[in-house]
Parts: structure tokens; C-alpha cells; sequence
């Protein structure tokens, strides 16, 4: 333990400073409350965006500074964050979800899958993009965006 | 001609009356006998007042046919108790009998049970106490046994009830005779007197016989094996009255023998009631909470609350023979009340499991469930009694549990050694037994009404009949009555507490003060919950969206849930019946069939596990084998051969020539 | 009944109801910091319990009246112990009810109410979760009466009001043994009903590891905003009874209203401290399994009983 | 006497009872030993306020003493026998919500027992003597229970805590003879342990005492 004081006290902050606040449009009333809780779906990604998640809500992105958290319920939540093009067998689980949480609900399609269904488009089992199973109202372009985009994206959320 | 003996008179005409109106035609038969034995039941409770109001005693007759009849404030709260149970069960039984309980034995019987039970709470004397106890006895075991033509589990069940109160029945008897031949005095008024002068082997021996005899009818471990085989096969409305009413009688005794006319003791007295006490408490809790079976985990519970209620008998026999009056006032109040609010709502409780069982037909928790939108009424009922079965505050059964603790750690102070080890693991005993009634019915009324139905029987079930939910609405009233205002019955009961020179608990109507310095005031406690949670239900409601109904349940991402998905009450005990795994042995097997190909596939598992009652396992089964065994023995002896027969005769006479030789 | 007196509840149950989120926001804050990260900040509780109020409550198809009034309970039970136990001031109108078996059994309520809602929701999550709960609300049951049973023969009663003023008036008692045992087995208790780990981890997303949260899955809105509230509540009642039975300083035993805002400061700064233990705790300790917790509160009610036996023998007369 | 004295003087004794029930609770052997330092502290506190009471120099050195052996020296070499692998966790042969209860039943024993003790003189430092007693027996069960060797040799050292704080609280100082005595026999007691685990450690690759059964006959 005392050695893990040590750790800590030379390692200290290791989150990177905040870049200035992005232009918030509002689209829902419950936007620019300063907090978010989000529900992440995987509708059939390679992972690669789940990864990127992980480092947004890592230490050095620290997106929970800005009031965004992980919930493990969506009744909970306040955003649904989708990855991957929609495959046959999600697309109900997704629809599901999208009705489990309650109104009003925003929708992050995150990676170029989700947007258009990226290198997947017409493959086989894949049904199509988000935004034709429930409607998206933001969208993170990349395969797989970098976390500050992802992080950006749900700053316009929690409009801090 | 007084009010007194009216209202005597007036409880044997209506047993008269109950018994006629059972040989009406089926058809009115119900009513009438029902109508006859709730007005026995209200006589009873009128000749309950006069005890409070007017201690009378009256005797009829002379010589050994002499009946006498002592009405004091002892025997008026379980008067009380009989009264109101009988009433409420007899306007539930109207709704509720069908096919052989509504028979015409069955209901001869039920009133001669009402009958007798109050006899006892009245008995002046000894020859009254037992004949009543006796009749009680003989009439309840038919009442257990109405069902017997259909199921073997209830003749086991009479078996093993005729058996032990039997025997606690003769225990009794010779408590009595070491009593009356150590006083020369049969009448109850002035034993004690008669009494202190015995020898204390003698005075020791009652109390041992006393404690084995009503501990028996109070279904004590490790004499209470009868208890929870009896109680869920008989009629439900018979169970309330047996585990309300009946087994209260032991707690009873135990007073007027042990408190009344014993008195004082040498303290390993109090030691033992607190031992028994705290493991039949302990034991009934812990059966209660694995049971599945909503009549047997009742039952248990029974189990529990009259050691609960031992454990206060014992506290104040351990403050009496410390000369400390206070502390053994609570303790005696705290026993009565317990035995007072368990009455009632157990009664309520066996009453709403009957209404679930002619419902459903069911008695298992496990296939039981979603009855709260199916039997709305009977639910809330059942609700009011498992909050107050678990003791918690607005329902009664949180008040007397209260004035336990308070006894037992006022008791603390400035006592002797033993009693100063005795005390916390008594304390820690009764709060742990709380925390466990707590999780138990949380099981019976979250997994046996909430959720989902877990079968069809449970899907297909409608609400009872008006007479039934009258009966059971008129218990839960005063399940909350007694809640709230719990001063309703407390100076009755400060007038029972025969201890010379306590009058610990004073209360106004809405607060209980302890002499301790101790108070409580159930109704501040209700009213700030209440406040508070309207208030902060409007203030979120204020600016809110409207609730969406009939949303899909969250089953991550898939589609409805099954009833199968649900936990049963089996999983929701399993941690505790896990962490207690050395008390309970619950027996587990697991079997695996793979399919025919391959051993390596698995086409079905199956679990079975079932929690045996261990004193029964551990301690009966054996003696009965050694019985049965002796019997064998002694079937070998008689071969039905005359030669052998005359053989044992000639020997006994050669051995008698011997002896009158010597 | 003196208008003081009242002043003194109504300050006292508001001060709590505001503070709760609070906390809660300054243990994650620390873990935050201690984790190396900048964290939301200390008021983000209130924020999220804000934007809840706004949102939609949703009751499923085949739950009953028992999931929608669950919270209210919960809520209405929490804030009258806050007004009950003796936080700012041992003179507030209900401090002769502050009876501790009461308040036990009305911190109880509030679990069965929470218990019954996760029965009701039909889902293996909620069921399991009240499963859990329950049983560890059991056994925590003779841990907490067993200290408290320690504390009270020098009061001579079992009103926390009258412990708390006797524990200010006669210092002597705080450095006695009984206080050490039962400031140990009253913080487990404290773990263990507010579902802080080792008992309980609060932040988890796994339903499998989830004790109080797996019951709550079902709700949202503002259902899921009172339960929130009441749950940060509950944790400032235990820590602030266990702070107040520890470090009485400051608490006001009589009237004045300097004495109140000297009793207020008093109790933020306990709280705070108590807080900081906890919150740094936390970060350096991992969940046990729910089997190891039975041997936790095990030992809270050896504590307790060794407590009591130090408190007849040790204390008595010397103290 | 005067009320900070009591008071030092309880608290030193509810915190020596606390690390003795703790020692039954908690399976890591490095926390364990820490522990018993504390424990060792808390000791040597109480010796120190008796002599600070009765102004007895001779028993203010030995608190010191104390502290040096039973605060750093025995954890050192404690700590030394754990780091051998197979040592990290100790296995008690009763699990530990039993062992704990049994801790309580030890102290009511204790309790009940020195009763009489107590009433003759109700002075602070005789009413403190059963947890002295307490702390002997705790340490005699932990005997009992434990298999590690470790824990034997933790089981030790309570014994020798508990005869200690029993032998200066009814008899404020006592020859210093016999406490550096005790103490000695501890540390030899740990040496020889040390050596023995090695051995052990070479033949058997752990230190279960239960393997030693084999070598019976």
C-alpha cells in the first residue's frame, strides 16, 4: 500500500488539459444539463470504436469531467452510444434498447459502420446504418474516430 | 345475577346454539353456524372487558362437580385474543369452507375449539384448567385431521399432533398434581401463597414439567415438530385460530404456572426460558426462511415469535429473582404484547394464505407470484401482515419487538455476572432473529404476489369472496390499530403484569414511556414518513414528463421475459440458507443426464434440494426406530403358540415361589 | 415544542437532504483525483438528480403500485431519520423520539420498500439484487443494535439524542475502549447498509456483481432520481451518526442560534472527514465475494459484544 | 487517579483487544503481522502510562524495551519467515465466523472469571485485567486453529501479550527478569522457527503442520 501512495503521488494528473468548449447547438431539452448518462450499444462492431470508448473514458480523455458517465441500464440513460453497422440479429436488440430508455433520447452513431456501414456496406447479415433502425441525432465520422472527437460530441450533449 | 354471569351464560348458549345450527341442511348450515360462533366469539370478548373492568370469580356446583370460573385481566387478554380471532375466523369460514370442512363434525368441532379455548383462558381451577386444555386438545386434532380422506400428509400430521399433545397433555397433569399436592390448593387465586412454602426440589420440578408441558402447545424447539405439520393441512381458518389462539394458550400457562403462581426462582430458571427461547426463536426463523411451502414457513414462524416471547418470560423471571421489579414489568409486558400482536397478525396471515390456496390451490411460494394484480384486496391484507410479521413500524408487530429490546437492555444495568453475559447474546439473538423475519417475509409477500405468476394456477387466480376479505380486513385493522396506537391494549396488559410493585409502562395515546426513561411514539414515526414522502413526492412530480406504462421490462435487448427468467423463493433464500448451511443441512443432489450419443454432451441437468426439519431427522426418526425396534422385539415374544404362553406362565410362578421363599 | 426547536429539525433534515448528493459527489471526486484523473466536479450528483426530475419515468408492463411507490418510502424514511437522529443539535423538536430502535427499523423499511420494488420488476437482476440486499440488511441487523446497546448504559437510555448530550458532556467516555470497538463495527455496519465497498460497489456496470444497483435497474426518471437522492441520504445518516457517536464536539445541546451554526459547521466537517477516510479507503481496497461479507459482519457483531462486555466491566464507574 | 490516566489506560486495552480479534478475522500474513506491531505499540503505551502513573523509571525503560522488541523486532523477523513462499495466506482449520464467536465466548469467559478479581479492588488497572485474559486465550485458540507456522508464532506472541498486560495491571511492574524472560523465549522461540520453516520449506515445499504428522512413526 505504502508503495502505491508512492506510485500515485509521482504519477499525479495525468489527464491532458480541456480544449476550449465547441459551439453547443441545442436539440433536446435535456442537452446543456451538464450531465449525461450513457448507455453504449454494440450492434456489430469490430471493436475497433469500443477501444477508442474505453481511452475516451480513460484517464488521459477523462471524459467524466465534463458529467458524462456509464450506465449499466438504459432506463438510466440519457444517450445511446452505437457502434458498428446494424446486423440482422441487433436489430431488434437495438430497437429494444432504443424503447427502454427513456424520452427524450439522444443517439451518437460513432465510426463510418454506424454512419454508412464503412467497409461492411451490402455484407452479408448486415441490415444497414443506425439511422435506419432508430433515428441518429449525432453522428462521429472515422474508423474509429479519435476519442477527442467522440469526446466533443458528447461535450455537445452535456454542454460543459 | 351480575353482567359477568350473563355474558358466561351468554358465551354457553351461543356453544349450544353453534352446535345445533350444524345440523342445519348444508346449504344454510354456514351461515347460521358461522353467525353462532362469531357471537361466541364477541360474548367471549364482552366476558374479556368484565375481566379488565370487574376481576370476578364465580363458582357453580359443589364437591368435584364444582366448576370455577375466575375472570382477571390475565385470562381477559387472551379472552380478548380468542374473542376477536374467532370472530373475524368465523366470518372468513362462511366464504371459505367447501366439501369436508364445511361438514357438520367440522363445525360442531370449531365451536367446541372456540369453546374450550376460552374455558381455559377462564379457568378458576385446576379440574376446569385441564378439562378445558384436554377438549381443546381433542377438538383441534379433528379440525387437523378434516381433510384426511384425500391426502396422507394429513393423517401423518394428526398422528404426530395427537401424539405430542398427548404428551405434553399428561406432563401437564403431573405438573398439576406435584402443585395441588404441594399446596393442598386447587384454586389458581390463592396457589401462590400456598405454594412458596414448598420445597424448592419440588417447586423446580413444576416449573421443569410446566416449561416441557405448555412449551409443547407453544411449539417450542425441540417439542415443536407437531407445529409445522399441523398448521399448513389444516383448514386455513382453523390454522389461524390454532396458531393465534391455541398456541398463544402455552405462553399462557407458562405465565399463570411459572410468573403467577411460582413467582420468585432459583436464576438458573430464567437462564433455561431464555435458552429455549432463543433457540426456538433462532431455529423458526431460519426454517421460516428456506421454506418455500407459504402455510409451513408461517408455521415457523409461530415457532418463532412464542420463543420471542419465552425469551421475555425468561428476562423477567431473572429480574424478579434479582428483586428488581422495573425491568421484569417491561419484560412480562413485553411477553403479552408479543403474544397479543402475534395473534393477530398471524391470524391475518394464515388467513390470506388460505384465501391464496382456495384461490390457486397452491401452497408454493415457488409457482405462486403476480397475485397483486390478480386478488388486489387479499394482497394488501397479506401485505399489512407480513410488515407486521417482520416487525416493522407501522404495523404492531415492531411495538412489542421494541418493548423486548427495551427490557432486555434496561435489564443490563447493574445485574449479575451471568445475567450481564446473558443479556447482549439475547439482544444479539432477538436482532438477529428480527433481521431474519425480515428477509423471510419479504420472500412471502415479494416472490408469493409480486412479479409475475409462475403458473398457470397462480395466472388463472380471481379475489375471494366478501365474507372472507371481511374477516381478513377486520384483522388487519386491528393489526394497524395496534400499530399506531399500540396504548389501546397496553393498560390492560399493565394490569396483568402480576409483578408486585411494577407499574414500568405508562403511556398517553399517542407515546409509551418506560420507567427506563426510554420512550416511543409509533404515530410521530408514521406521520414524519408520511410527510415527508408526500412532500417530496409532489415536489419531483412538479415539473415532470407523464409515466409511460406498459413498456417491455429492460431484459437486455431481448424480447418479454419469461416467468422462468424470475427468481423463486428457493433463489432468493439460497445466500442466507448458504451462510446458515451448518444449521439447516439442506440436502442438494444434482443429476445429469447426457445425451444418448455422447457422455460429453449434456441433454439435461436437474437440482433438487430440500430443507429437512433437523430436529425432526436428528432426534425423532432415530427414537422412533428404537420404538419400532422394541416393538419387533416384543411381537417375538408373543408367537400365538399356547405352549409358549403357558411356559411364561409356569415360569412366572416358579419365580414367584422363589422370591416368597427367600 | 419551542420555535427553536422546530428551526432546528427543519434545518437539520434539509441540511442533510442537500449534502447527501454532495458527498457522494466528493467520494468520487477524491477517487478521481486519486486515480489521477480531474473528475466531474462535487455538485455533479445534483446536476445528474436534476436533469432526472425532467425526465420520463417508465413503469414496465406486469409491475404494480409497489415499483411506483417504493421511492416515495424510501425517501419519506430517509428524511425522517434525518430529522430523528441528533446530526446538528440534541434539542430539535423530535429528539425524544430518536429512540435507535426506531430509527433501525425505519432505515429498514426503506430497504424492504427498495427490496420489494426489485421483486416486483420480474427480472433475474432484480431479484437477485434484493436477494443480496436482504440477506446482508439481515445479518447487519445485530451488528448495529449490539453497539448502540454498548453505548447506552451511561446514557441510561437507547435516545440517540440523550447518548449524543451525554458523549458531549462526559469526554471521559470517548476515549474508552467501548467507543473504539464500536466506532470499527459501526463504520462496517455503515459499509455495509450504504453499499460502499468492500460490501458493495457502487460505480459497477457488471449486473452479476451488483448488490443495491441491480434493484434499481428498472427504474428512471424521476423514480430514479428520489432513489438516487435517498440513497446518498441514507449514506450521510450513517456516517454522520458514526461520526457524531465518535466525535460529539460541536453537536448543540442547547438553544441558540449560534449554537446550531456552530453544531451545522461541525457536522460538514465530520462528514467531510469521515468522508475522506472513506473515499480514500475505497480506492485501496477490492470488493469481497458476497460469501467473505457474512465473516465481515460476523466480526461487527463480535465488536459489538465485546463492546457491551467493556462497557459492564471496563467503563463502569471509572469512566 | 487521575482521568487521562484511565482513560490512556482503557484505550491501550480496547486497542490491544481490537488487534487480538483482528488477528482472528484477517488471513493475510503481512497484515497480520503489522497488526501485531500495532499490537506491540499499543503494549508498550500501556506499560508506559503505568509507569508514568506509579513514576516508576525501572518500567518506563522496560516500556521502551518493549517497544523495540515487540514493535519492530519480532515483526521484523515475522516478516522475514512470511516472505518464504506458502506463507502469504494462513488457512485456519475453523472458518472464521466460528472463530470469531469463539473469540467472544473467551472474553465472557475471561470477563466472568476475573469478576471476583475485579470486585476486590475496582481500581481502572484491575478492571482493565480480563482483557489480558482474553488476549492469553485468544492466543491459545489461535494455536488451536492455525496451521501456518507463522501463525503459530503470532498465536505465541498474543499469549505473551495477554500474560503481560495481566502481569503489569494487577501488579503495576513487574520484575523485569521475567518479562525480558518471556519475551526471550518468543524470539528463540522464532528463531527456532525460522530455521525449522527452511527445513521444512527444503523437504516439503510448504510449512503445513498437518505434513509433520507423517513423521510420527
Amino acid at each position: 500500500m505504502a508503495g502505491l501512495i508512492r506510485r500515485l503521488r509521482r504519477v499525479g494528473r495525468i489527464t491532458e488539459p480541456a480544449p476550449a468548449a465547441p459551439a453547443f447547438e441545442a436539440f433536446t431539452d435535456i442537452a446543456r444539463s451538464g450531465s449525461a448518462q450513457v448507455r453504449h450499444v454494440d450492434v456489430g462492431s469490430c471493436n475497433g470504436c469500443e477501444i477508442e470508448i474505453a481511452a475516451t473514458f480513460g484517464p488521459v480523455y477523462d471524459v467524466e469531467r465534463f458529467g458524462v458517465r456509464l450506465t449499466a441500464s438504459p432506463r438510466h440513460a440519457d444517450v445511446l452510444l452505437v457502434t458498428g453497422a446494424v446486423t440482422r440479429n441487433l436489430q431488434a436488440p437495438l430497437r429494444h434498447t432504443y424503447e427502454a430508455a427513456p424520452a427524450p433520447r439522444i443517439v451518437i452513431a460513432v465510426g463510418d459502420c454506424a454512419r454508412n456501414c464503412g467497409v461492411f456496406a451490402g455484407g452479408h447479415g448486415v441490415v444497414g446504418p443506425v439511422s435506419d433502425v432508430v433515428p441518429v441525432d449525432i453522428e462521429i465520422a472515422g474508423c474509429p474516430p479519435r476519442p477527442a472527437e467522440i469526446v466533443a460530441a458528447l461535450r455537445q450533449v452535456t454542454g460543459r | 345475577m351480575n353482567f359477568a354471569a350473563v355474558v358466561v351464560l351468554g358465551q354457553g348458549v351461543f356453544t349450544v346454539l353453534g352446535t345445533l345450527a350444524s345440523f342445519l341442511p348444508p346449504n344454510r348450515r354456514a351461515l347460521a353456524a358461522g353467525l353462532a360462533t362469531g357471537l361466541l366469539g364477541a360474548t367471549g370478548f364482552a366476558t374479556g372487558m368484565v375481566a379488565f373492568t370487574r376481576p370476578t370469580t364465580m363458582e357453580v356446583g359443589s364437591g368435584l362437580a364444582q366448576v370455577s370460573i375466575r375472570l382477571d385481566p390475565l385470562g381477559g387478554i387472551f379472552l380478548l385474543i380468542i374473542g376477536l380471532l374467532a370472530l373475524a375466523a368465523s366470518c372468513y369460514a362462511v366464504g371459505y369452507v367447501s366439501g369436508p370442512s364445511a361438514s357438520r363434525t367440522s363445525w360442531i368441532a370449531l365451536t367446541l375449539f372456540i369453546a374450550s379455548m376460552q374455558l381455559v383462558a377462564m379457568a378458576g381451577s385446576v379440574a376446569v384448567f385441564v378439562v378445558g386444555w384436554e377438549s381443546m386438545a381433542v377438538t383441534s386434532l379433528l379440525l387437523v385431521w378434516t381433510e384426511h380422506q384425500h391426502s396422507r400428509a394429513v393423517r401423518s400430521a394428526g398422528l404426530w399432533y395427537a401424539a405430542m399433545s398427548q404428551l405434553g397433555f399428561l406432563l401437564i397433569l403431573g405438573m398439576f398434581a406435584l402443585l395441588v399436592s404441594t399446596g393442598g390448593q386447587s384454586q389458581f387465586l390463592n396457589m401462590h401463597s400456598a405454594v412458596s412454602t414448598g420445597s424448592p426440589l419440588l417447586r423446580s420440578g413444576v416449573f421443569l414439567l410446566a416449561l416441557a408441558g405448555f412449551g409443547m402447545k407453544a411449539g417450542l424447539v425441540p417439542v415443536h415438530v407437531w407445529l409445522p405439520r399441523a398448521h399448513p393441512e389444516a383448514p386455513s381458518h382453523v390454522s389461524a385460530l390454532m396458531s393465534g389462539a391455541m398456541v398463544s394458550l402455552g405462553i399462557y400457562g407458562l405465565i399463570r404456572i411459572v410468573i403467577e403462581v411460582l413467582g420468585r426462582g432459583p436464576i438458573w430458571w430464567g437462564l433455561l426460558l431464555l435458552a429455549f427461547g432463543g433457540v426456538s426463536a433462532l431455529y423458526g426463523v431460519l426454517q421460516a426462511v428456506v421454506a418455500t411451502d407459504l402455510k409451513r414457513l408461517l408455521a415457523y414462524s409461530t415457532t418463532e415469535n412464542m420463543g420471542l416471547a419465552t425469551v421475555a418470560i425468561g428476562a423477567a423471571l431473572l429480574f424478579v429473582a434479582a428483586d428488581r421489579p422495573i425491568p421484569a414489568g417491561v419484560a412480562i409486558g413485553a411477553a403479552l404484547l408479543l403474544v397479543v400482536n402475534h395473534a393477530f397478525f398471524k391470524g391475518l396471515l394464515f388467513l390470506a394464505a388460505g384465501a391464496v390456496l382456495k384461490a390457486t390451490g397452491l401452497r408454493d411460494l415457488d409457482r405462486l407470484g403476480g397475485l397483486v394484480s390478480r386478488m388486489p384486496t387479499t394482497a394488501r391484507l397479506f401485505a399489512v401482515g407480513a410488515l407486521a410479521a417482520a416487525a416493522l413500524p407501522p404495523a404492531n408487530g415492531f411495538v412489542s419487538e421494541w418493548l423486548l429490546l427495551q427490557s432486555l437492555v434496561q435489564g443490563e444495568r447493574g445485574s449479575s455476572t451471568v445475567t450481564a453475559l446473558a443479556l447482549p447474546i439475547a439482544v444479539a439473538v432477538v436482532a438477529l432473529t428480527a433481521g431474519l423475519a425480515v428477509a423471510t417475509f419479504v420472500k412471502a409477500f415479494g416472490i408469493g404476489f409480486l412479479a409475475r405468476p409462475r403458473s398457470e394456477a397462480a395466472d388463472l387466480a380471481v379475489e375471494s369472496p366478501m365474507a372472507m376479505r371481511f374477516g381478513m380486513g377486520l384483522l388487519a385493522l386491528i393489526v394497524v390499530i395496534l400499530g399506531l396506537f399500540p396504548t389501546a391494549v397496553l393498560h390492560w396488559i399493565a394490569l396483568a403484569t402480576t409483578i408486585p410493585g411494577a407499574r414500568p409502562i405508562t403511556a398517553t395515546w399517542a407515546r409509551i414511556q418506560l420507567a427506563g426513561g426510554a420512550s416511543l411514539a409509533p404515530p410521530m414515526l408514521v406521520a414524519l414518513t408520511v410527510a415527508f414522502g408526500a412532500l417530496m413526492a409532489g415536489f419531483v412530480r412538479w415539473h415532470g414528463r407523464p409515466r409511460r406504462t406498459g413498456a417491455l421490462t429492460w431484459g437486455n435487448g431481448g424480447v418479454r421475459l419469461s416467468s422462468r427468467m424470475e427468481y423463486t423463493a428457493t433463489s432468493f433464500a439460497e445466500p442466507l440458507q448458504r451462510v446458515f448451511d451448518n444449521i439447516l443441512r439442506p440436502e442438494q443432489d444434482v443429476s445429469v443426464t447426457p445425451v444418448a450419443e455422447s457422455r460429453y454432451l449434456v441433454e439435461r441437468v436437474g437440482y433438487e434440494q430440500r430443507v429437512d426439519d433437523v430436529v425432526e431427522t436428528r432426534f425423532y426418526q432415530p427414537l422412533l426406530a428404537i420404538g419400532a425396534a422394541w416393538g419387533d422385539w416384543g411381537r417375538r415374544l408373543a408367537p400365538g403358540s399356547v405352549h409358549r404362553y403357558v411356559g411364561y406362565v409356569f415360569g412366572a410362578l416358579l419365580i414367584a415361589f422363589a422370591v416368597i421363599s427367600l | 415544542m419551542t420555535v427553536f426547536s422546530v428551526v432546528t429539525a427543519l434545518v437539520q433534515v434539509v441540511l442533510v437532504a442537500a449534502v447527501g448528493p454532495i458527498l457522494v459527489g466528493v467520494l468520487r471526486q477524491l477517487r478521481a483525483r486519486v486515480e489521477g484523473r480531474v473528475g466531474a466536479g462535487i455538485l455533479q450528483p445534483w446536476r445528474d438528480l436534476i436533469k432526472l426530475l425532467r425526465r420520463e419515468p417508465i413503469s414496465a408492463a406486469g409491475t404494480s403500485w409497489v415499483l411506483i411507490l417504493a421511492p416515495v418510502v424510501l425517501m419519506g424514511t430517509s428524511l425522517a431519520v434525518a430529522v430523528l437522529v441528533p446530526y446538528v443539535s440534541t434539542r430539535s423538536a423530535t429528539a425524544n423520539s430518536s429512540d435507535l430502535f426506531a430509527v433501525v427499523a425505519l432505515l429498514l423499511v426503506g430497504t424492504v420498500v427498495l427490496t420489494l420494488a426489485g421483486l416486483d420488476t420480474g427480472t433475474a437482476f432484480g431479484g437477485m439484487g434484493a436477494s443480496r440486499e436482504i440477506t446482508i440488511a439481515a445479518l447487519v441487523e445485530p451488528a448495529v443494535l449490539l453497539a448502540v446497546f454498548a453505548l447506552s448504559p451511561p446514557a441510561g437510555s437507547t435516545n440517540l439524542a440523550v447518548i449524543v448530550a451525554r458523549r458531549v458532556s462526559d469526554q471521559a467516555q470517548l476515549a474508552s475502549p467501548v467507543s473504539l470497538l464500536v466506532v470499527v463495527a459501526l463504520m462496517i455496519v455503515t459499509l455495509a447498509e450504504a453499499g460502499r465497498l468492500p460490501v458493495d460497489n457502487p460505480a459497477t456496470h457488471l449486473e452479476l456483481t451488483m448488490i443495491h444497483e441491480a434493484m434499481v435497474l428498472e427504474y428512471s426518471g424521476r423514480d430514479l432520481a428520489l432513489v438516487e437522492w435517498a440513497s446518498s441520504i441514507r449514506l450521510v445518516i450513517l456516517l454522520g451518526l458514526t461520526a457524531n457517536l465518535f466525535l460529539p464536539w460541536g453537536v448543540a445541546t442547547q438553544a441558540g442560534a449560534l449554537a446550531l451554526l456552530v453544531g451545522v459547521v461541525a457536522f460538514l466537517a465530520k462528514l467531510l472527514l469521515f468522508g475522506a477516510v472513506l473515499g480514500i479507503g475505497e480506492v485501496f481496497i477490492a470488493k469481497f465475494r458476497l460469501f467473505r461479507v457474512p465473516e465481515l459482519l460476523a466480526g461487527a457483531v463480535v465488536l459489538g459484544f465485546l463492546a457491551v462486555m467493556a462497557a459492564f466491566f471496563l467503563v463502569q464507574g471509572s469512566g | 487517579m487521575s482521568n487521562q490516566f484511565v482513560q490512556a489506560l482503557n484505550l491501550a486495552a480496547g486497542l490491544i483487544l481490537l488487534t487480538a480479534v483482528l488477528t482472528l478475522w484477517i488471513r493475510r500474513v503481512s497484515t497480520l503481522v503489522r497488526l501485531i506491531a500495532l499490537q506491540g505499540v499499543a503494549l508498550a503505551v500501556l506499560v508506559g502510562t503505568v509507569a508514568w502513573h506509579g513514576h516508576d523509571r525501572q518500567l518506563g525503560l522496560l516500556a521502551f524495551g518493549i517497544l523495540a522488541l515487540k514493535a519492530f523486532v519480532l515483526p521484523y523477523l515475522l516478516r522475514r519467515v512470511s516472505t518464504q513462499p506458502g506463507e502469504a495466506e494462513t488457512d485456519p482449520l475453523v472458518n472464521v465466523p466460528a472463530s470469531l464467536l469463539a473469540a467472544a465466548a473467551l472474553a465472557a469467559i475471561s470477563y466472568a472469571v476475573t469478576r471476583p478479581l475485579v470486585a476486590l479492588v475496582p481500581s481502572a488497572q484491575v478492571r482493565a485485567t480480563p482483557v489480558g485474559l482474553t488476549i492469553a486465550l485468544i492466543g491459545l485458540f489461535v494455536l488451536l486453529t492455525r496451521r501456518r507456522a507463522v501463525s503459530q508464532v503470532i498465536g505465541f506472541i498474543l499469549i505473551d501479550n495477554g500474560i503481560a498486560v495481566v502481569a503489569f495491571l494487577t501488579t503495576s511492574g513487574v520484575p523485569l527478569v521475567v518479562e525480558l524472560g518471556s519475551a526471550l523465549d518468543v524470539l528463540l522461540a522464532i528463531l527456532v522457527l525460522q530455521i525449522l520453516t527452511n527445513r521444512i520449506q527444503a523437504v516439503f515445499g510448504d510449512t503445513d503442520l498437518d505434513g509433520l504428522r507423517e513423521l510420527r512413526d
